[in-house]
């Protein structure tokens, strides 16, 4: 039976109206080939207008339906909802774009009228084409895997195991808790750290809903949306976890060092022991320490002679032989929540960081700051002494053209929340350089506020470089900070004893090999690409991964833990669905045709495409692929077809951009 | 009339076309000379659609998509990019300047950036001319038609004596 | 009943020819099941011969080599007019084969080349064919050399390709064998070939591929056991349709694609080049123009045997 | 390895010192320098802010010049390779500038077409001979000889092309090669003030003397430079810097040159050694005489 298709053009008000000539339009596509229908109407979205094509198609006057009107970005999903109300398979409609790409963005009534033209004639021969395509669903198993155990997977997992749903929670380090375990205080509030992360990490452990693997890695995933096969690597720890009690016999005795034996104060800068059997920290969850192989006397030893820990634990928990283990389970959903690490500041030299004593990050001040520090909270120079005067320079591999190009959100804030411990535990001067300060949070311009009122000095300007190199008395034996004071104009020189660098924030080194894992993008800026970065903030372009946290760019720890709630909804949402809907548009191979090349082998991006040994053929995994079209475009034996985006679719396309001529 | 080029976009659904929306929704005006065609990725983009779009009568052909390390599909813009890169190559074989076929990449915040591409390509086709492939290939074949058979045969039959 | 039959050249080699002679013992077969009414190249008929047949008359016309000049038209659409069944005998007439090369170049640039420029040629007062000649008494006509070279099917309606530079002999049998028996296939199909391409008849390894580096054939001596694409050699076995036994193939020499595109790809050469360019290594600019610079003669090479039948077909003016 | 060499004015008056230096290890580092014919001067720095274009022309015309001969140039003076880099970046990336010099060149009967890359003679030193071949020379070890690299300021501005700009260390992996210990030198391209000597005398004084202490403070025996107008101001004015700031600096301020000239047995008197304003002495003149 012959095709025949009904063409609805839309007025938009005098959106389209106003530029384009719809009475002629109308007439033109009253004359294309195989067109049995054209009618016009003010707002085709509006209900009468979708009730417009849907009657049409319920009284079986056409069997293909053409709307032009908007972008089908913005109103193609109606449409297709509304042919499919009609009765007719959703993928028998197209679109063509009169709005944003014609009426919209030209001058010349006449020609966008034509241009007008050509968009239907194409969208009318490319809807002869079409073919009713099913929709898929595939199952979602109801299980998700937290990949990072800070605070955004923390709290992504309890919320997850709150509603009843299992969670495997994969940490890198011996402990989770992330970087909030390392800080002694939370800017603008003070609270202290430990004192609201610590009862959330006991949860996490003692969840019946939470499988968590400390000290492991993602080495491994595959499988799609709803079935995705993880593979993990949990390392060796040389303490059994079983068998532990935490007790600490075996650090209290143990004779070796994880930091230089003759170091200065900020070299041995450490949260928990510093011995090489240790726990990262006293909270740590679990309670078990790890053994670190390149300072262990035992490893370090071909005669493995010290074994001095084994001999101090009561209940036998070392295990020298112990070796790295790899499980496999499968999830449904996948949950990145891998975070940051700090810029490494020795790559800008001026700064002298790593080379002259005194110049420290800001983590490891945060260390220093720590009650349970190896200073026990206080502020010390490298030598013990107490600092008269610290300096803090903001946006240090941040805002920096050589560096990030981004604001890392949070240095601003931490910088004043260390200004205001100093001035509450020494006496010291404190200087804050800064480039422009943002405190954009709830109750951080207060902060601020406040700040300003205990007597820091602050330095609008970029630090041009930290020296120890004195030209005169007063600046002997002292860092010296120089920097343009842009506020009064002149070059100043301020001698210090300290210097802390506010180091930025950027995406884990392991990010983008996760993110390979999982098929995610990473931007140019080194963060995870979320789906859209307004409206699909926490999801991404492959289904039932999503991301939260400082993956995906920096933040501070109530945005973080917003992100966190967010990523763990979206995963409820899939799996309270059970059922997912998957991309219909996606390749297929003709097995007939297929000669086994292996040429497309390599180019999905989603290792959809695989060779079928037995078969001798390639064959596209329907559940994985995504539609691009980059293996059909690929295949030189014309066997991989893009359903949707068929070459004789596009080929008719084209000759109606020229049909009209 | 001044020579009015038409161009066919090949835009990628993601960033691309987008993009081409954006600079509608914020009114920027550029020359309507682009008529476009949407799929999903700059990776599926065939030589065989710039051809195509070439013998029916662009002037030229427009392929934009994601920057690199922004596809939406991880890598597809670098094989639209290969591809841009070897078909270049063989155009001029065709009688075809290379510069008639451009790549760009356009993000989905880059509208402004979009429409001054339409403009700069348009003018940049308008400077090179018409190409009219087809028009230039019915005639070429038109100088080589054969009478019809039958009248030809009842004319010149007897020439064909060997 | 013997079906009748004819075979003509056009503009080609004779190789087709030849390959239908080389069909040996089974010629006999032939002979058996076919009356062959016309073949100037082995046997002496003359045009008016085939003008008086009724049209229709021939069971089956094998047309090989391209359409060049006038000349090659009017027989095709002679023949045409005479079979009951058009095929087109190897690639030239089938997809334009190598002498459709000659597209990229015009006619006048063809002619000065053939007879003024080129290194053996002694034309000193520089004469050009011409179409008429007047001797006084009769006027001689010479068929006109068209600007260009066109498929079989550009010209007339074609039943049937048997593809090939030139088909293998085998095929060309079992091509005639679906005739007297009846098994043709739906009109317009390719026989006496098989439905995939090349790499499926081809008995080296396939990996995955990633090209780094192009080679021509005088570099390397190719191993003999590996895909020949994966060692660089640009081989067109991924875009060609199988069927000729992989010839090239095992005398360790890359594909040239003379079987032609399977159904469905519209341009060989393209098709190739997408293929192609999907798998080479490099991601920056510079990067991919140092590698592609290391084809030789791109176009050529991609379009060898297909140019005709390419989208574009020929060098445009 | 053969190169165009500019030496530009300095070398052939002040720094005459620094040439006699090149032309005594050049043959044994199988470096060959064929001057360039009638050279002229670079357009130098302070020009460059009063006349910029007319500066760029000067400049330009030894670039167009060294054309001819399809080689790398190469000069052993920072200012010069400054700024006949700056005429290339400008030339090549400007196109008004570009038309503008081309319009200078074509008066004067010359061409040129921007592919003239202009290196410093350390950058050929150590990349294109190699601390292997130069470490294989060494016949004076000059072992517990403290040596501070120190760069100036206008090889790495605004970028170095051959070294990190903010930490450079091709003299350091030198001194190492030729056996003699590098101090830490974190001064090593602050600007010694050379452009001050004639305006700013006492601005420029103190930072020499920044300088000097700085290396002293380090423990280093002697310094080593690539520029000539660094060695000038250091060397010669370090008795002035002692006058007024009451100091006692001895530090000899030597080229790279003639450190690896030392090292490799060349008389001393043919690097131009007995010409320094600062005598080598005590530990330098030990370690060198001794070994």
């Amino acid at each position: 039976m012959a095709v025949r298709i009904g063409v609805y053009i839309c007025h938009c008000g005098t959106n389209i109206a106003g530029k384009v000539d719809i009475a002629k339009v109308v007439e033109f596509a009253k004359g294309l080939e195989n067109v049995s229908l054209v009618k016009d109407y003010k707002f085709m979205c509006s209900d009468p207008g979708q009730a417009l094509l849907q009657k049409d198609v319920e009284d079986g006057l056409i069997d293909r339906v053409v709307v032009a009107s908007c972008s089908p970005l913005m109103h193609e999903n109606t449409f297709r909802k509304a042919t499919e109300r009609g009765g007719l398979n959703p993928y028998l409609f197209t679109m063509a774009n009169i709005r944003e790409q014609c009426s919209w963005v030209h001058i010349d009534s006449g020609q966008t009228t034509d241009k007008a033209k050509d968009l239907i004639a194409a969208a009318v021969r490319r809807a002869f084409l079409l073919e009713p395509l099913t929709k898929r669903e595939v199952p979602i198993n109801p299980r998700t895997v937290v990949i990072g155990g800070g605070i955004a997977g923390i709290q992504a997992a309890l919320d997850l195991a709150e509603a009843g749903k299992k969670v495997v929670l994969v940490e890198r380090e011996p402990s989770i808790g992330g970087h909030m375990s390392k800080f002694d205080k939370t800017f603008p509030t003070l609270d202290c750290s430990a004192c609201i992360l610590t009862p959330r990490m006991v949860s996490v452990g003692q969840h019946a809903n939470i499988e968590l693997m400390t000290y492991s890695e993602v080495e491994e995933v595959s499988g799609f949306v709803g079935n995705f096969n993880i593979r993990v690597r949990k390392k060796a720890r040389y303490v059994d976890s079983e068998l532990c009690n935490g007790c600490g016999a075996c650090w209290e005795k143990c004779p070796g060092t994880r930091v230089p034996r003759k170091g200065n104060v900020h070299e041995k800068l450490s949260l928990g022991p510093t011995t090489p059997i240790y726990m990262p920290f006293m909270q740590a969850v679990p309670a078990i320490p790890v053994i670190d192989t390149e300072t262990c006397l035992y490893f370090k030893d071909d005669k493995h002679a010290c074994g001095l820990c084994a001999k101090e634990c009561e209940r036998g928990a070392i295990d020298y032989e112990m070796k790295d283990e790899i499980v496999e389970f499968e999830v449904g959903n996948i949950i990145i929540a891998t975070g940051f690490q700090t810029f490494d500041p020795s790559v800008i030299k001026r700064y002298g960081y790593g080379e002259i004593e005194n110049v420290m990050t800001a983590l490891e001040f945060e260390i220093m700051n720590c009650a349970s520090g190896s200073t026990g909270g206080k502020i010390l120079k490298a030598d013990g002494g107490v600092p008269g005067s610290i300096g803090i320079i903001h946006c240090v591999g941040s805002r920096d053209k050589h560096y990030h190009d981004y604001c890392s959100r949070v240095c601003c804030m931490y910088s004043l929340k260390y200004s205001h411990l100093i001035k509450e535990k020494t006496d010291a001067e404190v200087y804050e350089f800064y480039i422009d300060m943002r405190c954009f949070g709830k109750g951080y311009e207060e902060f601020y506020d406040r700040l300003l009122t205990e007597d820091v000095r602050f330095v609008r300007g970029k630090v041009a470089e930290v020296t120890d190199v004195p030209t005169c008395k007063a600046e002997e034996g002292k860092l010296i900070v120089k920097v343009e004071d842009t506020l009064i104009g002149n070059v100043r020189r301020i001698p210090l004893d300290m210097v802390i660098l506010s180091t930025g924030l950027e995406g884990h080194a392991t990010l983008r090999e996760i993110a390979k894992k999982c098929s995610v993008s990473v931007g140019q800026d080194g963060f995870l690409i979320e789906k859209h970065p307004k409206l699909g903030p926490v999801s991404t372009a492959t289904d039932g991964v999503f991301i939260a946290g400082a993956c995906q760019s920096p933040k501070d720890i109530p945005d973080t833990v917003a992100q966190a709630s967010a990523a763990s909804s979206a995963v409820l949402s899939m799996i309270t669905r059970e059922k997912i809907e998957i991309e219909s548009a996606t390749a297929e191979v003709d097995e007939d045709k297929c000669s086994g090349c292996k040429l497309c082998n390599t180019l999905c991006p989603y290792l959809a495409v695989k060779f079928d040994e037995e078969k001798g053929v390639s064959v596209v995994n329907q559940a994985l692929c995504k539609g691009c079209g980059t293996c059909v475009a690929g295949c030189p034996s014309g066997a991989i077809s893009a359903k949707h985006f068929e070459d004789r679719q596009i080929f008719a396309e084209i000759e109606g951009i020229f049909s009209g001529l | 009339m001044s020579f009015e080029p038409k161009i066919v976009g090949f835009l990628c659904n993601w960033c691309s076309y987008t993009g081409a929306d954006l600079a509608g929704t914020a009114r920027i005006k550029y020359s309507p000379n682009l008529r476009s065609i949407r799929v999903m990725c700059s990776g599926r983009i065939e030589p065989t659609f710039i051809l195509k779009a070439l013998y029916e009568g662009a002037d030229g052909v427009l392929i934009a998509g994601c920057h690199p390390g922004d596809c939406h599909y991880q890598e597809g813009n670098y094989k639209a990019l290969r591809r841009h890169r070897m078909l270049r190559m063989i155009l001029p074989g065709f009688g075809i300047e290379p510069e008639r076929v451009r790549l760009e990449w356009v993000a989905a915040s880059e509208g402004e950036r979009f429409a001054t591409i339409v403009d700069e390509f348009t003018e940049e086709i308008r400077s090179l001319g018409p190409l009219k492939v087809r028009d230039s290939l019915e005639m070429v074949l038109s100088e080589d038609v054969i009478l019809n058979l039958d009248t030809a045969m009842e004319e010149g039959g007897d020439a064909n004596e060997a | 009943m013997k079906l009748k039959a004819g075979i003509y050249w056009g503009a080609g080699c004779g190789g087709c020819d030849v390959a239908v002679l080389d069909v040996h013992e089974k010629i006999l077969v032939v002979a058996e099941k076919m009356d062959l009414l016309f073949w100037p190249i082995a046997l002496d008929f003359k045009y008016k011969d085939v003008e008086a047949m009724d049209d229709g008359y021939l069971d089956i016309a094998m047309f090989n080599g391209g359409i060049r000049n006038s000349e090659n038209e009017e027989i095709a659409k002679l023949l045409r007019k005479k079979s009951k069944t058009m095929v087109a005998l190897g690639s030239c007439a089938h997809i334009g084969g190598l002498i459709s090369m000659a597209n990229f170049h015009t006619k006048e640039t063809i002619m000065s080349r053939v007879y003024l420029e080129s290194e053996s040629t002694d034309n000193p007062d520089s004469v050009l064919p011409l179409e008429k000649w007047n001797g006084g008494k009769e006027e001689l006509e010479l068929p006109r050399f068209h600007q260009m070279v066109k498929t079989l099917d550009q010209v007339v309606d074609v039943d049937y390709y048997i593809p090939g530079c030139p088909p293998v002999p085998d095929q060309i049998v079992s091509a005639l064998s679906q005739v007297w028996e009846g098994t043709l296939p739906e009109k317009g199909s390719v026989i006496g070939a098989g439905t995939r391409t090349l790499c499926d008849e081809c008995p080296r390894i396939k990996e995955e591929k990633t090209i780094t580096s192009f080679k021509r054939t005088v570099e390397i001596i190719p191993d003999s056991e590996k895909c020949l694409l994966e060692q660089g050699l640009l081989c067109l076995g991924p875009v060609t349709r199988e069927g000729c036994g992989a010839r090239c193939i095992n005398s360790n020499v890359p594909c040239r694609g003379c079987y032609g595109p399977l159904e469905g790809v519209h341009d060989q050469g393209a098709k190739m080049l997408s293929a192609l360019a999907s798998v080479l290594e490099p991601k920056e600019e510079k990067e991919i123009d140092e590698l592609i610079g290391q084809i030789a003669d791109p176009l050529r090479t991609f379009y060898r045997f297909s140019a005709a039948a390419s989208i574009l077909r020929r060098k445009k003016v | 390895m053969k190169y165009t060499y500019y030496p530009g004015c300095s070398v052939r008056a002040t720094a005459n010192i620094y040439q006699d230096s090149i032309d005594a290890i050049a043959p044994a580092l199988g470096v060959e320098l064929e001057e360039l014919d009638d050279w002229n001067c670079c357009g130098a720095t302070a020009y460059m802010s009063v006349r910029e274009l007319m500066s760029f022309a000067i400049s330009a015309r030894n670039l167009a010049l060294a054309e001819k001969y399809h080689r790398d140039l190469v000069t052993p003076c920072s200012a010069c390779y400054l700024v006949l880099n700056k005429t290339n970046h400008y030339f090549n990336d400007y196109p008004e500038m570009r038309k503008k010099l081309g319009q200078a060149l074509e008066a004067g009967g010359l061409s040129y077409s921007g592919n003239i890359n202009v290196r410093h003679i350390l950058d050929v030193v150590i990349n294109d001979v190699g601390t292997e071949k130069i470490a294989s020379l060494v016949k004076k070890k000059l072992k517990g000889l403290k040596v501070a690299p120190y760069y100036g300021c206008q090889i790495v501005r605004p970028e170095m092309g051959f070294d990190d700009p903010d930490d450079p260390k091709s003299m350091d992996i030198l001194i190492d090669a030729l056996g003699a210990e590098t101090v830490k030198y974190s001064l090593k391209t602050k600007c010694c003030g050379a452009s001050l000597m004639g305006t700013e005398e006492k601005m420029a004084l103190k930072l020499c003397r920044e300088l000097l202490a700085d290396a002293e403070r380090n423990g280093a025996h002697c310094i080593i430079t690539l520029c000539p107008l660094c060695q000038m101001n250091l060397d010669i004015y370090q008795s002035k810097v002692n006058s007024l700031f009451k100091t006692k600096f001895k530090i000899p301020v030597i080229y790279f040159t003639q450190l690896i000239g030392l090292a490799m047995g060349v008389k001393p008197e043919k690097l131009g050694m007995k010409r320094l304003g600062v005598k080598v002495s005590g530990e330098m003149k030990r370690i060198i005489e001794g070994a």
